[in-house]
C-alpha cells in the first residue's frame, strides 16, 4: 500500500454502523433522512467501509518492542493484536500492549503546547512554541545543553544525538527507572554480550534468581511463548522445571514448580554455594568457569549458605540434585538479586552458574553483531539521572530537553530532583500528559501517541536474527494541529542548525524512509525497487538485518567478586527490606493513567486502583496487622502511607510495595491514587556500576490506626477467602502422573 | 400515528425511556400485531443532490453494484465515491450544464464529500450483511439484480431520489426468512431442543429441516442482534 | 343450606337489631375524623419515600440498591414473597372457611379479602421495582407481535406473572361480588355522590330471591375456584427457587413450605387488622373476642405446620448429598446472617406458643404485639431464603458475606407499607369492612338456635 | 405462526441432557491449559478492548459491580499459609457456554438461549433485567449493567469512545451481559466461509482472549470438526460434551488424563474443558 494514499483514506468518515452504538440498542430510529452518510472523495481499493484493515507497527510500551498490528476501521484504530511476523511476540500481545490504544485516545492528553508565562503554563500555538524553542536553543552556549531521554534506539536516537551535538554538546542521558544495567554489565562480562540470547524452550530446568521473565523482565511476551514450549514435553525433552528464588513472589514465581523465599541480598551466596556443590569432584579445568568464581565458591559450604540465605539445607540439596540431573538448564539473575550494594557480584555469581553447568553455547547464546552502532539501543540506567542531576545542580545547563521520562515522579527523594530541576535555564519537556515533570517545564511540547507516530526501533533483546521494527501511524493524528512527532521537532531544530545536511527531508517520515532506503542492502531479502521494498517493510512492520552471528567464547572472562555487605546485621530501627515490586501493568508509572491498567486486578493480589504493602502472615501476626490497615512505611529517606495486604508470597523480613501509583499530576485516572515507593528509596548504589540499588532500602512499618478495606477481585467480602473452599476449580496433578508428551 | 413509526418504536427497546412511555409501547406492540398486514409507505427525503435513480438504473440500465460497489464485499453497501461520478460525467458533455451536475462538480472542486441523507437505515444493534444477501442471491443463485436488491429496496428504477419502500423491521425480516427460499445443501437433521425460538416451521414442513434451512437466519438471535 | 348447628356459642350476640348492624357498620363509612387524615397522611408520606427512592433508582440504575454480583436479588424479591404471602389470608378466611361453613368468619372476612387484593397489588409493585428495564416489562407477557417472539414458557417467573394476574383478578371479583348486597345497603342509606357511587356498584341489587340464588351460586363457585389458585400461586412463587439450581433453593418441600408460610403470615396480619378495626370503628359487637380466639388458635395450628415443614427443609438439606447446600445452611446458622436467621426461627416457631394460653389470646395488646412479631418473623424468613444463597453459592470466588441492602432498598420496602396502608384506609371508608348481610345471617341463625335447640 | 405452535415447541424445548449431534456442523468450544496459563491478565485486557466493557472505577469495583467478562482467579493451597512453595493457582473464568445452561431455562423473556452453533446467546434488546439467569448461574460469570455506563457514568470520556468496537453494541443500564466467545468475530468468519462456500477453517477465527494469550493456553475451535485442534484435545483427554462423568472420574487410575470441566456434577455440560495444572514434586 502506498503511504500517500493511506494518509488520504485515514480521514475519518461516518459510515453507517461505523460508529459503535451507545445504549443497549443504541441508535434505534429507522426513519429515513435522520443519519447522514458521506462518500469517499477518492476511493481506495483496499479500504472498504465496514471492513477492518490491519496495519503493522511496533508497541512502545516497554523495551521488548513487540510487533503489533492495529485493527483500523473507517479511519479509527480499534484494537491492537500481536504481529505474527515479529520474532519477538509471534502474534501475541500482553495486556499493557493492548492498552496503548488508551494512551492514544486518552482524555487527558495534551492538545496544545504550553509555555511558562509569568509563573503559569499557558497554551501557545506551535509556531510560537517552535520559535521559542529554536531561539532558546540557538542562544544556548556551546556545551551548556543536555538531553534526557528514556531508553531510545533507531533513528530517533540518531536525531537526538545529532541534535545534541548540533548544540555543541554531548550530554545525552538515557534514564530508565527500572534499569537492568547491572544485569547487562554482568552478562557482558561473563558472556561478551549485554543481552545474551536465551533458549528457555530448550532448557530442562530454569533457575531464576528473581528474574520475572513472564511478566516484567526484558521481553516478557517472547519469554512467555518460550515458557509455554518449555512446559510442554516431547520425546526429546521432558517438561521443564522452573525454580524461582526471590524474596518477594513475582508472577514467574507464582508459576514455579518450586518457589524459594530467600533472604534479600544473599542470592549471590546461594549461587556460590551451588557452584561449590556442583564443582566438587570436578577438576577446575574440565569446566570453563571463571577462576574467581571457583575460588570464591570454595568458601561457601552447605551450612554457611543455609545460615546466610535462610534456605534450608534440604532445599539446597534438592536444588543441587535438580541442577545435576536436568541439563541443559538456564540460570537467570533478576532485579531482586541485583538491587544491592553487591548487586553486580550477585549477578556475576549467579550467571556464572551457566558456565559451571555448561549451559553457555547450549541455552545461552550470543545475539548477532549489529552493523550500525549509531542506531543501537540505548537502554537507560539510573546512574545517568544522577549525572544529569549533578549537572543541573552545578548549573552546567542553559537548556535541557526531556523526552519520555518523568524524573520528578520517579527520582528518589534523596536526589532532590524537583528542587534542582529549576536550575536549568530553559526546560523543554516532550510529553503526552501534563505529568509531574511537565508541570515544572518552561515549554511543554505535546507529542504524538505511539499510534500516530513514525519510528524505527531496535529491540535490545533479539530472539532470532536481528530485527529492526518499524513504527507507523495507525490513524491520522487525533489533534492534527495539537501534537507533533518528536522526530519532526528535532528535525526542525537540525534544519536550523545544520541546513546543508537536513534540508533535504520534508519531515521525520521522509527522513526515516530515506535513511532506510539508503541502507537497503543491509536488510535480508530486500526486493527490487525502493517502492516495493518500502511497501513490504510497512506491511510487515519488521525488517530483518543481515548480521554476522557471534559465537560464545570458549572460556569465561574472569570476574572480580566483592561481597562486602552481602550479609548485614539486622537494623533495629529499620528492621525490614523494601521490595519495590514492578507491576507489568503500570511499570515505572507511565501507564497509571490507563483505565484498563487500573481496573485489571493485580496478578497476585488482585487489588485494583490502588497501592498496597505486602506483609508476610507471620510478620503481620507479630505486628498485629490485618488486611486494610493503613501502614506507614518509613525509610531513612522518607515515608509513605499505604494499605496493608497480608501476602504469603513474601519473605518475612521484606515489605513489598508496588511501583507505579502515587501520581500527583498525570491524569484523572492516576492522580492521588496510592503511594510512590520511588520516593523513599535509600541512597544505596551498586558498587561496580553505580546503579541505584532498588532492593537495598531498609524500612520500618508502623500502624497508623486507620483501616479501610482492600478493593480487590479476590473475595474480600468473604473473610478474605484465598482457597478453593473444597471445590474442584483448579486441579493440580503431579508431573510424573501427567503424560504431556502424548498431548497435542 | 403511521405504521412505520409504530414499527420503529416496537423495535426500539430502551431507546426512549421514562415512566409511561412503555405503556405506549405496549399499545404500539399490540397494534402492530394487527397492523402487520398493512402496506408501508416511506416519505421523501431531501438530499443535497436529487440523484435520479430512474435515469441511471432505469434509462441507462446501469447495474446497482456498479455504483454501490461495496454491497457485494461488505456489510454496508455504501454510496459511490465522488470520483466515480466524475469519472463518467466529465466526459458526458450533454448534461454538463445541468444544475445537479454543476453542483456535483462544485463538490469535486472542493474535494468534499456529499452529505447524503440515509434513506434505508437499520438500528445500530442489528447485524445485517449486504454481502451475504448479494453473494447468495446474485452470485450463487444468479437472480437478476433488480430482484435481489428489490427484495428490500423496491423498484429503484422507478424513483429519482430513493425512497424507503419496506419497513425493515424485525417482523418484516423474519417474515421473509420464514419463506421457503431454496437452500444450497439438504436440511440436516438437528435436535430441535437446541434451538429455542422464534420457531420458523410452518405446518407443512417438519421442524428439523426448517432449522437447517434457517438456523443461521432468525432462529439464532445472535445472527442479527449484536 | 341449613347451617344452624354451625353457629358456635358467643361468636355474636343474638339480640342485635338489624337496623343497629346497619347503623354501626355504616358509621364506619361516615366522613373521616382528623386522626384518619393524619394516619392517611402518614401512609402517604411513607409511600412518597418509596416513590422517591424508586425514582432515583429508575434514573440511575439498579446499582444504587447496592446489589452486586452475586447478590442479584435484594430485599425486593424477599418482600415480594412476603406480600404474596399476606394475600393468602383473605382466601383462607373467605374461601376455605366459607366452604367448610365456619360461620364465625363472617364478620371479618371482608377486610381480609381487601387485604388479599391490596397486598397482591403491592407485591406486583415489587416485580416492577426489581426489574432492570421495567419499561420493557411487557416483554414478559405473551402478547402477539409482528416479531413472533414469545416469552419463555419454561421460566417460573413467567408462571408467576400469569398466576399472580389470575389470582389478583379473581380475588378482586370475589371481593366485589361478596360486597354487592352491602353496597345495596349503602346505596339505600347514602346521599349525594355516594348515592350515585353505590348505586353503580350495587348493580341494581334488590334482594329478590332470584338475585340471592344467583349470588350464592356464583359466590360459591369463585370460592371453590380461588382455593386451588391460592395454593398454586405460592407454589409457583416457591418454584422460582425450587426450580433453580442453587444450594438451599432446590428443595422439594418448598411449595408447601411457602404456602404454609403464606397462610401463617396471612393469619397474623388478620389478627393485626382485626384488632385495629375493632378498636377504631368500635366493632366490639361484631369482631368479638371468641372470633379472635378462633383465629389465634388457627394461627397456632398453621405455625406448627410451618415449623414442621421448616424442619423438614433443614433435615433434608442436612442429610442430603449436596455438600454445598449443607455448607450454605451452616453458613446461615453461623455466618453473618446468623442473628437474622435465629430470630426468624424464634419468631416463627417459638413465639406462637404464647397463643396456647387463653389469657394471652384474650389480651388485645399481647395479641397485637405477637401478631406483628409473627409477621416480622415471616418477613425475615423470606429474606433468609433469598440472600444467604446468593452470598454463599457454589462459586467461592464471588462469595459476598458482607452484603447488606442500601437505604434505597429499605426506602422502597418502607414505602410499600405506606402504599398498602393508603389502599386499606381508602377501603375502610368506601366499603363496609364488616359484611352486614352475613352478620345478619349469623344473628338470625343464633336466634334460631335459641328458639329451637337441637333435639338430642 | 400460532400460539399453539409455540406451546407445541415449548413442550419439546429442553432435555436435561444434550444430544450427540446437536450441532452437526458447528459447535464452538474451548480448552484452557492451566499449566500454560501464567495469570498475566492479557486475556482480560483483550476482552475489555474487544467487547466495549466499561471501566467501572474503584468504588463500583468495591461494591462488587465490576464488568470483566473474563476474570483470572488466583487461589492458594490450604498449606500455602506461610510459604506457597508451588506458587499460586490461576484460573481464567469466563462464561462456560453450557450445553444445558441453567440460565437459559429461567429467563422469563428468553433473552438468553442456545444458538445453532452451541453458544449461549444473550440478546441485550430482549433482556428486561430480571437477573434470574445470574441467580441460576453456578459460575457467576454473568454481569449486570447496574448503571448507565456510557451516558450517565461517563465510562468513556471523549475521545475514548472512538476506540469502541462497532461490531457490537455498548450495553446500557438494566441489561445482563456476559462472555460471548466474541460472537461478532465468529459471525464474520461464518459469513466469509459461506461466501466462499466452505466450512470455517480451524484457527481461522479466535476470540480476543485466545488471540492475545502469550502462552497460547486457550485453544478455541469447532468441536464438531474432528480434526480441529480443540476437538483433538477433548478427544485425547476423553472428555465428552454430553457426559457428566468423564473417563477420568470413573477410572482414577487412568494415566495421563488432565481434562476436566468445572462443577460438572451440576450437569450444565460446559463447553470449556480445563487441563489440570502440573507441578513437579521432585523440585
Amino acid at each position: 500500500m502506498k503511504n500517500v494514499q493511506r494518509r488520504d483514506f485515514l480521514r475519518v468518515l461516518g459510515w453507517g454502523g461505523a460508529s459503535a452504538s451507545v445504549g443497549a440498542c443504541g441508535f434505534t430510529s429507522i426513519d429515513s433522512g435522520v443519519e447522514t452518510v458521506k462518500s469517499y472523495v477518492e476511493p481506495e481499493d483496499f479500504n472498504i467501509p465496514g471492513i477492518a484493515v490491519y496495519y503493522a507497527s511496533t508497541c512502545t510500551q516497554c523495551e521488548a518492542l513487540c510487533g503489533v498490528v492495529g485493527r483500523v476501521r473507517d479511519g479509527r484504530v480499534l484494537k491492537l493484536e500481536g504481529n505474527p511476523v515479529s520474532g519477538i511476540n509471534q502474534g501475541k500481545l500482553c495486556g499493557l500492549g493492548q492498552a496503548s490504544v488508551q494512551h492514544h485516545y486518552n482524555p487527558d492528553r495534551l492538545r496544545a503546547p504550553l509555555m511558562r508565562q509569568d509563573g503559569g503554563l499557558k497554551p501557545v500555538s506551535w509556531t510560537d512554541a517552535m520559535a521559542t524553542l529554536l531561539d532558546k536553543s540557538a542562544a544556548t552556549k556551546d556545551g551548556r545543553f543536555a538531553f534526557l531521554t528514556g531508553p531510545v534506539s533507531g533513528h530517533l536516537k540518531v536525531l537526538v544525538r545529532n541534535a545534541t551535538e548540533s548544540l555543541g554538546s554531548n550530554q545525552h542521558f538515557t534514564y530508565d527507572p527500572l534499569s537492568t544495567r547491572v544485569n547487562r554489565a554482568a552478562a557482558d562480562q561473563l558472556f561478551g554480550a549485554e543481552s545474551p540470547r536465551l533458549l528457555l524452550d530448550q532448557a530442562h530446568l530454569i533457575v531464576s534468581f528473581g528474574a520475572d521473565f513472564l511478566d516484567t523482565w526484558v521481553s516478557p511476551v517472547h519469554f512467555a511463548g518460550q515458557y509455554a514450549r518449555f512446559r510442554r514435553a516431547s520425546d526429546s525433552k521432558p517438561r521443564g522445571v522452573l525454580v524461582q528464588i526471590e524474596p518477594r513472589m513475582t508472577l514467574t514465581g507464582a508459576n514455579a514448580d518450586r518457589w524459594i523465599a530467600i533472604r534479600p541480598g544473599s542470592e549471590g551466596v546461594l549461587a556460590l554455594g551451588l557452584a561449590n556443590a556442583l564443582l566438587t569432584g570436578k577438576s577446575a579445568a574440565s569446566v570453563a568457569v571463571p577462576p574467581a568464581i571457583a575460588t570464591a565458591a570454595a568458601a561457601f559450604d552447605k551450612t554457611r549458605v543455609a545460615a546466610e540465605t535462610g534456605v534450608s539445607e534440604e532445599v539446597f540439596d534438592r536444588l543441587v540434585r535438580l541442577l545435576r540431573e536436568r541439563a541443559p538448564s538456564v540460570v537467570l539473575s533478576g532485579p531482586s538479586a541485583e538491587g544491592h550494594v553487591h548487586g553486580s557480584s550477585n549477578a556475576q555469581a549467579i550467571l556464572a552458574l551457566n558456565w559451571v553447568l555448561g549451559n553457555v553455547g547450549k541455552t545461552v547464546l550470543l545475539p548477532p553483531k549489529l552493523p550500525f552502532p549509531q542506531i543501537a539501543p540505548e537502554s537507560g540506567d539510573t546512574a545517568s539521572l544522577q549525572q544529569f542531576t549533578a549537572g543541573l545542580a552545578a548549573g552546567k545547563f542553559d537548556t535541557v530537553f526531556l523526552h519520555d521520562v518523568n524524573p520528578v515522579y520517579s527520582a528518589p527523594a534523596f536526589l532532590k530532583y524537583k528542587e534542582i530541576f529549576p536550575k536549568a535555564g530553559f526546560k523543554v519537556v516532550f510529553a503526552q500528559y501534563l505529568d509531574e515533570t511537565a508541570r515544572e517545564a518552561d515549554l511543554v511540547l505535546p507529542v504524538d501517541s505511539a499510534l500516530e507516530d513514525w519510528g524505527t526501533h531496535l529491540p535490545a533483546y533479539q530472539p532470532e536474527g536481528l530485527e529492526l521494527t518499524l513504527q507507523q501511524p495507525l490513524m491520522e493524528r487525533l489533534y492534527p494541529d495539537g501534537t507533533r512527532s518528536v522526530g519532526d521537532v528535532l528535525l526542525e531544530l537540525l534544519k536550523r542548525r545544520r541546513p546543508e545536511e537536513y534540508k533535504g527531508f520534508a519531515d521525520y517520515y521522509a527522513y526515516l524512509r530515506a535513511a532506510l532506503l539508503r541502507n537497503r542492502s543491509a536488510f535480508v531479502d530486500a526486493p527490487g525497487d525502493d517502492e516495493q521494498f518500502w511497501t513490504e517493510a510497512l506491511s510487515k512492520g519488521v525488517l530483518r538485518v543481515n548480521a554476522q552471528e557471534q559465537h560464545v567464547p570458549a572460556k569465561a572472562a574472569n570476574v572480580e567478586l566483592d561481597f562486602a555487605g552481602a550479609t548485614q546485621a539486622a537494623d533495629a530501627q529499620y528492621p525490614f527490606r523494601l521490595a519495590p515490586a514492578v507491576r507489568a501493568s503500570l511499570r515505572d508509572g507511565r501507564n497509571a493513567n490507563l483505565p484498563w491498567m487500573q481496573e485489571t486486578p493485580d496478578t497476585l493480589t488482585t487489588i485494583v486502583w490502588d497501592s498496597w504493602a505486602e506483609v508476610h502472615p507471620a510478620t503481620a501476626k507479630r505486628l498485629g496487622i490485618v488486611d486494610g490497615d493503613i501502614l506507614e512505611v518509613a525509610s531513612a529517606s522518607g515515608s509513605l502511607k499505604v494499605q496493608a495486604y497480608v501476602f504469603p508470597g513474601i519473605h518475612p523480613d521484606v515489605i513489598g510495595v508496588p511501583l507505579g501509583q502515587g501520581h500527583e499530576s498525570m491524569g484523572r485516572y492516576a492522580d492521588g491514587r496510592g503511594a510512590n515507593p520511588f520516593r523513599i528509596l535509600d541512597p544505596v548504589f551498586d558498587r561496580k556500576t553505580g546503579e541505584l540499588a532498588m532492593y537495598a532500602t531498609r524500612v520500618r512499618v508502623t500502624k497508623t490506626g486507620a483501616r479501610g478495606h482492600v478493593v480487590k477481585d479476590e473475595g474480600w467480602k468473604s473473610g478474605n477467602l484465598k482457597t478453593q473452599a473444597g471445590r474442584k476449580l483448579v486441579v493440580t496433578v503431579a508431573a510424573d502422573k501427567a503424560k504431556l508428551s502424548e498431548e497435542v | 400515528m403511521k405504521t412505520r413509526n409504530l414499527r420503529a418504536r416496537a423495535n426500539c427497546d430502551g431507546a426512549s425511556r421514562g415512566p409511561g412511555r412503555w405503556v405506549v409501547r405496549v399499545l404500539a406492540a399490540l397494534a402492530l400485531s394487527l397492523a402487520t398486514g398493512l402496506s408501508f409507505a416511506g416519505d421523501e427525503v431531501a438530499q443535497p443532490i436529487e440523484f435520479p435513480h430512474d435515469i441511471h438504473a432505469g434509462k441507462m440500465g446501469i447495474n446497482c453494484m456498479y455504483c454501490h460497489t461495496y454491497a457485494r464485499r461488505s456489510r454496508v453497501s455504501g454510496i459511490p465515491p465522488l470520483r466515480k461520478c466524475i469519472g463518467c460525467h466529465q466526459s458526458i458533455e450533454s448534461v454538463k450544464d445541468k444544475p445537479r451536475i454543476k453542483k456535483l462538480f462544485e463538490y469535486w472542486e472542493k474535494k468534499e464529500a456529499i452529505p447524503f441523507k440515509k434513506v434505508n437505515d437499520l438500528p445500530d444493534f442489528v447485524r445485517f450483511s449486504h454481502e451475504r444477501h448479494i453473494q447468495r442471491f446474485y452470485f450463487q443463485l444468479g437472480r437478476p439484480v433488480e430482484e435481489v436488491c428489490g427484495y428490500c429496496h423496491g423498484n429503484v428504477r422507478g424513483m429519482t431520489v430513493d425512497v424507503k419502500v419496506e419497513p425493515l423491521t424485525m417482523g418484516w425480516c423474519v417474515a421473509c426468512h420464514q419463506k421457503d427460499h431454496p437452500n444450497g445443501k439438504p436440511g440436516v437433521v438437528v435436535d430441535p431442543a437446541r434451538v429455542i425460538y422464534p420457531r420458523m416451521e410452518t405446518a407443512d414442513r417438519p421442524a428439523q429441516l426448517v432449522i437447517a434451512d434457517t438456523s443461521h437466519g432468525p432462529n439464532d438471535c445472535w445472527q442479527c442482534h449484536k | 343450606m341449613n347451617s344452624v348447628t354451625q353457629v358456635k356459642e358467643k361468636d355474636i350476640r343474638e339480640d342485635i337489631a338489624w337496623a343497629q348492624i346497619n347503623r354501626d357498620v355504616l358509621k364506619s363509612l361516615e366522613r373521616p375524623r382528623a386522626t384518619y387524615w393524619l394516619l392517611f397522611a402518614l401512609c402517604f408520606a411513607m409511600f412518597c419515600v418509596g416513590v422517591g427512592c424508586e425514582t432515583y433508582q429508575y434514573q440511575r440504575g439498579l446499582g444504587v440498591s447496592a446489589m452486586n454480583n452475586p447478590d442479584m436479588w435484594g430485599l425486593y424479591i424477599a418482600t415480594f414473597i412476603f406480600w404474596i404471602g399476606m394475600s393468602h389470608s383473605g382466601t383462607l378466611l373467605s374461601a376455605i372457611l366459607h366452604i367448610i361453613h365456619a360461620d364465625w368468619r363472617k364478620p371479618i372476612y371482608r377486610f381480609a379479602e381487601a387485604m388479599t387484593t391490596f397486598s397482591l397489588l403491592t407485591a406486583g409493585l415489587f416485580v416492577a421495582v426489581h426489574l432492570g428495564r421495567l419499561w420493557q416489562i411487557y416483554y414478559a407477557l405473551p402478547y402477539p407481535n409482528e416479531r413472533w417472539v414469545w416469552p419463555n414458557f419454561q421460566s417460573p417467573l413467567l408462571w408467576d406473572a400469569i398466576a399472580i394476574f389470575t389470582y389478583l383478578s379473581s380475588s378482586i371479583l370475589f371481593l366485589y361480588i361478596g360486597a354487592i348486597p352491602d353496597f345495596a345497603i349503602c346505596r339505600d342509606n347514602a346521599t349525594g355522590w355516594r348515592k350515585y357511587f353505590y348505586s353503580k356498584l350495587s348493580l341494581g341489587w334488590m334482594g329478590t330471591d332470584r338475585q340471592w340464588r344467583n349470588f350464592r351460586v356464583s359466590y360459591l363457585t369463585i370460592a371453590c375456584f380461588l382455593i386451588p389458585l391460592a395454593v398454586s400461586v405460592h407454589s409457583i412463587v416457591a418454584s422460582d427457587f425450587a426450580m433453580s439450581q442453587q444450594p438451599g433453593w432446590h428443595i422439594t418441600s418448598f411449595p408447601p413450605y411457602f404456602v404454609a408460610g403464606a397462610l401463617y403470615s396471612g393469619c397474623a396480619a388478620i389478627i393485626t387488622l382485626f384488632i385495629m378495626l375493632r378498636y377504631t370503628f368500635r366493632f366490639e359487637e361484631y369482631m368479638t373476642m371468641p372470633i379472635l380466639d378462633k383465629i389465634a388458635r388457627l394461627t397456632f395450628a398453621i405455625a406448627m405446620v410451618w415449623t414442621y415443614l421448616n424442619l423438614i427443609e433443614y433435615s433434608s438439606v442436612w442429610y442430603g448429598a449436596d455438600t454445598v447446600a449443607k455448607e450454605t445452611l451452616i453458613q446461615r446458622a453461623t455466618g453473618p446472617y446468623a442473628f437474622w436467621w435465629w430470630s426468624m426461627n424464634f419468631l416463627g416457631s417459638v413465639l406462637p406458643f404464647t397463643l396456647l394460653f387463653k389469657k394471652r389470646r384474650a389480651n388485645l395488646t399481647v395479641m397485637m404485639i405477637v401478631s406483628l412479631l409473627l409477621n416480622l418473623g415471616m418477613w425475615l424468613e423470606r429474606w433468609m431464603i433469598v440472600t444467604p444463597t446468593f452470598s454463599h453459592g457454589y462459586y467461592p470466588w464471588t462469595w459476598d458475606h458482607t452484603f447488606f441492602p442500601s437505604l434505597i432498598q429499605w426506602g422502597i420496602v418502607f414505602g410499600s407499607f405506606g402504599w398498602f396502608g393508603m389502599l386499606f384506609m381508602l377501603f375502610c371508608k368506601l366499603v363496609p369492612s364488616v359484611s352486614m348481610y352475613e352478620v345478619k345471617e349469623m344473628v338470625y341463625h343464633r336466634k334460631l338456635a335459641k328458639i329451637q335447640p337441637r333435639e338430642a | 405462526m400460532s400460539l399453539e405452535q409455540t406451546l407445541n415447541d415449548w413442550t419439546q424445548l429442553r432435555r436435561t441432557h444434550p444430544q450427540p449431534g446437536s450441532h452437526p456442523d458447528l459447535k464452538w468450544a474451548m480448552a484452557i491449559d492451566l499449566d500454560a496459563c501464567t495469570g498475566c491478565n492479557a486475556c482480560v485486557v483483550a476482552c475489555y478492548a474487544e467487547n466495549n466493557l466499561p471501566v467501572v472505577g474503584k468504588e463500583k469495583f468495591a461494591a462488587g459491580q465490576a464488568m470483566h467478562w473474563i476474570r483470572v482467579e488466583r487461589y492458594w493451597n490450604e498449606a500455602d499459609e506461610n510459604s506457597p512453595e508451588q506458587g499460586a493457582q490461576f484460573l481464567p473464568m469466563l462464561c462456560q457456554q453450557c450445553e444445558a445452561a441453567p440460565c437459559e431455562t429461567v429467563c422469563p423473556v428468553g433473552a438468553t438461549n442456545h444458538t445453532a452453533d452451541g453458544l449461549n446467546s444473550q440478546v441485550y434488546n430482549r433482556c428486561i433485567g430480571s437477573r434470574y439467569c445470574s441467580a441460576n448461574c453456578p459460575y457467576k460469570v454473568r454481569y449486570f449493567n447496574w448503571y448507565n455506563y456510557p451516558e450517565q457514568e461517563k465510562a468513556w470520556p471523549a475521545p475514548l469512545p472512538m476506540q469502541l468496537n462497532p461490531d457490537l453494541t455498548v450495553r446500557t443500564k438494566g441489561v445482563m451481559e456476559k462472555c460471548t466467545f466474541c460472537v461478532q468475530r465468529l459471525t464474520d468468519a461464518k459469513n466469509t466461509a459461506r461466501n466462499e462456500g466452505r466450512a470455517v477453517r480451524d484457527g481461522e477465527v479466535l476470540p480476543a482472549c485466545a488471540q492475545a494469550c502469550p502462552t497460547s493456553a486457550i485453544t478455541f475451535g469447532n468441536l464438531s470438526d474432528p480434526y480441529s485442534h480443540v476437538a483433538q484435545k477433548w478427544r485425547l483427554q476423553r472428555v465428552e460434551i454430553n457426559k457428566d462423568k468423564q473417563l477420568k472420574d470413573i477410572d482414577e487410575s487412568h494415566p495421563g488424563l488432565r481434562g476436566y470441566r468445572i462443577l460438572e456434577d451440576l450437569r450444565p455440560y460446559p463447553s470449556i474443558m480445563y487441563l489440570e495444572r502440573v507441578r513437579d514434586n521432585q523440585a
